[in-house]
């Protein structure tokens, strides 16, 4: 039963295998600790001379990858807490995301920066956030995040492959669940539709008339299906789920398909809730379905504390999702 | 007190009080992760001794021992890593994200640097006479914010004393892979004096802390603090790559054992039986406390509810 | 008839001459050069050792000014070009933003950092952005944007009297506007209402039924308006405008008041559009009030070109707005 | 050509240009910004004259005359000036944003130092024996990311010239409020090689960066070249602080009237005729160009479409 980390860690591999202008940098990522979460475990032993181990300067190791990735390599650099993000803003906003279009699109900049995002470890106010959102809606960037339905060793394969800057969010939580194909029955009860593309969205259909949509991504995935089922089970309430890789660019087309029969809009992420990755979806679904009704579940606006029952206080959860779902569907 | 009794005892305090939090977070009683000090705590120690209390300090993601010298209750850090409501900070910050008088610290690499620079800077405008402390780790000598920090303060001729705790070891990088070039030139070349020391000794650490804090107190400026040390443990819980003989043969450099030897036994032993003491009812004390109820304040606009004064 | 750069230097120099505390840093802020864009003009003259021109250090400038906060003063910071925000962004998020909550607020952080935001100069790509929106939401630090309607000066000595974090956003050809009140009869055919507070929003109700509401911030206010009479002398169509000073957190209670009565929103911004303030504002306003029909006005997903014609097609114009609001009203 | 004709033909042409562009701007035919090397022409003209031109350059925000010296078109650049289709990057980068080659530009201070540091690495790792330049100023040196780069460069011996050009300001601030310590202590810090020069003469920076680029390009890792030089002109349009009798006071600098005396009158004003009506017909030929339609590209998931190959 592979579980996400271990496709990570396999999609680097494949990578470096089959592209020789891969190269790994990021802090401690060499064996034997292979990295803070363990996703580049095994790949400095295997190629010694492409898995660069940095010193602490964030900027400068997206910047780097930016340089690399310019000058024809496919560097995957990786920033140990999401939180650090903050160091590498104007690197990704300033540089990589530009270059293309400010050159006149003479260049591209295949670069991918990967970070572990998200709380519920523990880890206190700098090691626990979810920011991505501050980095959806830059042009030239794409954001996109791996979960356990989808196979994460693709979808990184793909950033890889990809000609322009991505980053790439990978939930602390996420490593270590198992892929949904594995867990046998689990999603019976959905027929499951997906996207063509290199990072595909997700239609969960169920087999009675969904009341709602619920949107997600990421590791809030393993949280909404399992409140789908609840709802299912307990209540005889039926959602529509659609799972995003890619979040920015926004390509919400699945959403729209799923709204325009459930007119019902549930988004679920762990980010802080105002001006969260749910705020776009829920203004795009509205200017192009009018009429339909919205609801979001997120984090409370405030930095996330270390000790774990205000941690739980703070972050949504389960039960955040089934009350806002049932809320929904009652209206 | 006796200096060389009360070194030893601060030291003491900090070394059993980060066994007990190590063992406390293998028996799962503690969650999230910590930065212990143990094999360092002669820096603490010897630094804390010769600064003025009122003086400002920010402290790192290992800063456990920074707080206890500064005088910190194991008391409160205790429960802030139980997230106790009872903790330094309420259970908010946690192990790395703590501030108690003039006291803070900060879990972004670099980051403090600049903050504790403005810091020296109000500081020196407003006449207090004190000064600024900040620590950081040879890895975090690969920070930008570092310097940017580093030439402000030279220009400015700020009461700082940036202390550089050499460990050898950022995580898992040795400084071969971690830092080019030297160490000391690095603050020379903003025109910043280097005091430098390849010791555990706390009472070497002591005379070359004192006459580094005395430059910066009498307003010459600037001043870096070198000390070259050795960690004991793993980077937090279970991150150490380095062979188990080498764990070993640094444990030669004991601060504990080497300054410990100028203690009569009995001191000593008083010493142990004191800290052990103090620590299990910390822990105990702490571990009875509530749990923080989460008040939502959203920040409104408070305009003027200003409780600072200069 | 003043400008608000005139207010917002005067802010400066009040703020400074009734509270000791109150000190400047920034590139290029020395007379008689007085700052890139002269806000700081005249200043160090007056207060020589209270104005202190720094290095090109935007990550130690905004960190210096959070210690300073900490310790007691209020610093007031000037990044150059808001574009290089980024390069703050660690301090921002990580440091002023979490110190006053993971501290237990036992700290208040009552730092004002500045920054000239925005297009139409010419200054190219990375000298033009409105990238204000990657710093809404972030919880604990507030994000105020004077305009020409309320007095810029009041609203500066406020931020710089508030005793949590607030980034203070100018636009670049708001500095030469000169003041609504001063314009006179610009604005006779609306009743102004403002809300208490420190960073009052203002919603401009027209003398006839309103078909609409426009919602909108700082300079794109001078292009709101003109739309507003545009529509109203063209077309017969009447708007109701609503103003905000305070982008985050987000309080938008006189936007719902104002849509209880038009039922559709119009947003406008210079920012690129995807997950710009008119999102969160949108999703809002569907969450609240269902049913309402919601349409953004914001630049093209893309870099700012250097060249004029491209930067015109890519921000959003006066005319864009009115064919907005038309298309909005004739729904 | 010549040596001596060839480099002070490159500093005339972008003398002649810079000139003619702010005769533009005051007449109001360019708008936004621009910054002028005027004065430090001699830097771009030494260097250029060593380097390969297949080597990879980074240059910053005053790098007109950086692109002219690479062997850059005015036409291309006037027109990029002047945002029409047919400038270096078809009107959308302006004067600080512009690609050509290996050649390439972007206005944010320091953020272009790691970027040319991951350049010299990919050179580096291809084996191409390339290297890699990037310019920086005085001022620039207020930026972190500079060090973070230093300190990589140096421990993984890139092979990469960083290019300190020290006009003494920085805008309008002047080194002694901007720069702390030590300039060349700066790289040396992290084990970096420094040469340095105080000199506006083309042929003592052609010297001086032929040994720069010969100790890169041999595998010798990163080396810094200081020039301490004279900017003439405003920092872009009308922000200079400086008294007129300081700006009279340089002229006595200006590399054109110290390398032209080096020359025949016979050659000088031939040079100055080509130069003169080469960018007549660059400014002339540009504005009669087509302005660039906007043609919106959403980035699609293009996956595999790369056509950058090692
Ligand atoms: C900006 C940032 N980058 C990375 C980290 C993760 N991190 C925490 S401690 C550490 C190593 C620090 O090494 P050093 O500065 O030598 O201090 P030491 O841990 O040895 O005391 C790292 C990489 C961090 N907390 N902040
Ligand atoms: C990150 C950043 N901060 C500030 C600026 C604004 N700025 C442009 S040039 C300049 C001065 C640069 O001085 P220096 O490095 O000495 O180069 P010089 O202009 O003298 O060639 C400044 C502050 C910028 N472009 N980027
Ligand atoms: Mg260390
Ligand atoms: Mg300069």
């Amino acid at each position: 039963m592979p579980i996400v980390l271990e496709r990570l860690n396999y999609a680097l591999q494949h990578a470096m295998e089959s592209d020789e202008r891969v190269y790994l940098l990021g802090e401690d990522i060499l064996d034997p600790y292979g990295g803070a979460f363990k996703v580049t475990r095994g790949l400095s032993t295997k190629f010694p001379k492409r898995v660069l181990t940095t010193p602490i300067s964030e900027a400068a190791i997206v910047g780097m990858a930016n340089g690399m990735a310019l000058r024809g390599l496919r560097p995957v650099a990786e920033i140990m807490f999401g939180d650090f993000l903050t160091l590498t803003a104007d690197q990704l906003v300033n540089h990589a995301a530009k270059f293309r279009w400010m050159y006149n699109d003479q260049v591209r900049v295949p670069v991918v920066v990967r970070a572990p995002m998200g709380g519920r470890r523990g880890y206190g106010p700098t090691h626990s956030q979810s920011l991505e959102k501050m980095f959806l809606g830059v042009p030239g960037l794409k954001v996109v995040v791996p979960n356990s339905l989808g196979d994460p060793a693709e979808l990184l394969c793909a950033a890889i492959a990809d000609d322009d800057p991505v980053l790439f969010i990978e939930h602390k939580l996420l490593y270590t669940c198992p892929m949904s194909v594995s867990r046998e029955g689990e999603l019976v009860d959905f027929q499951i539709e997906q996207t063509q593309g290199a990072y595909p969205a997700f239609t969960l259909r169920p087999a009675n008339t969904p009341r709602l949509t619920i949107a997600c991504y990421g590791y809030n995935f393993e949280l909404v299906r399992s409140a789908a089922l609840e709802l299912m089970m307990e209540q005889e309430i039926f959602v529509e789920i659609v799972l995003f890789s890619q979040l920015s660019p926004f390509d919400l087309e699945p959403l729209f398909l799923s709204l325009e029969r459930t007119g019902k809009l549930l988004t679920v992420e762990e980010g802080t809730r105002s001006l969260g990755w749910g705020a776009e979806v829920s203004a795009e679904a509205v200017e192009r379905l009018a009429g339909i009704k919205v609801r979001r579940v997120a984090a409370l606006d405030l930095p996330i504390a270390n000790g774990k029952n205000l941690e739980d206080a703070i972050l949504p959860g389960l039960q955040d999702i089934v009350t806002a779902a049932l809320e929904l569907a009652a209206r | 007190m006796d200096n060389n009794l009360a070194l030893f005892k601060t030291m003491l305090v900090i070394r059993r009080f980060e066994e007990r939090l190590l063992a406390e977070f293998s028996a799962g009683k503690l969650a999230g992760t910590t930065h212990v000090s143990i094999g360092q705590e002669a820096d603490a120690a010897g630094i804390f001794s010769v600064t003025d209390p009122e003086d400002v300090v920010f402290s790192n993601h290992r800063g456990h021992g920074h707080f206890l010298a500064y005088g910190g209750e194991p008391y409160r850090l205790a429960a802030e890593l139980m997230g106790k409501a009872t903790g330094v900070v309420g259970g908010r910050g946690g192990s790395q994200h703590i501030h108690w008088r003039n006291f803070y610290t900060n879990g972004i690499q670099g980051g403090i640097v600049p903050v504790a620079t403005g810091m020296a800077l109000a500081e020196k405008i407003k006449a207090t006479g004190k000064i600024a402390l900040v620590f950081i780790g040879d890895g975090t000598l690969g920070e930008g914010a570092l310097y940017e920090s580093l030439n402000m303060a030279a220009l400015w001729k700020l009461p700082i004393l940036f202390v550089l705790e050499n460990n050898r070891f950022a995580q898992t990088t040795p400084v071969e892979k971690g830092v080019a070039g030297s160490m000391p030139g690095r603050f020379a070349a903003f025109g910043i004096p280097v005091w430098e020391r390849d010791s555990t000794d706390v009472l070497e650490i002591q005379s070359a802390a004192g006459e580094a804090v005395g430059v910066v107190r009498s307003g010459g400026g600037p001043v870096s603090l070198i000390i070259h040390t050795h960690r004991f443990s793993a980077h937090s819980k279970g991150d150490d790559p380095r062979l188990p003989e080498e764990l070993i043969r640094i444990r030669q450099f004991d601060p504990l054992i080497i300054h410990g030897a100028r203690l009569s036994k009995n001191d000593r032993e008083k010493a142990e039986a004191d800290a052990i003491s103090s620590i299990d009812e910390a822990f105990l004390r702490a571990s009875a406390d509530p749990l923080p109820g989460l008040t939502v304040e959203v920040p409104a606009s408070d305009v003027g509810r200003s409780n600072l004064e200069i």
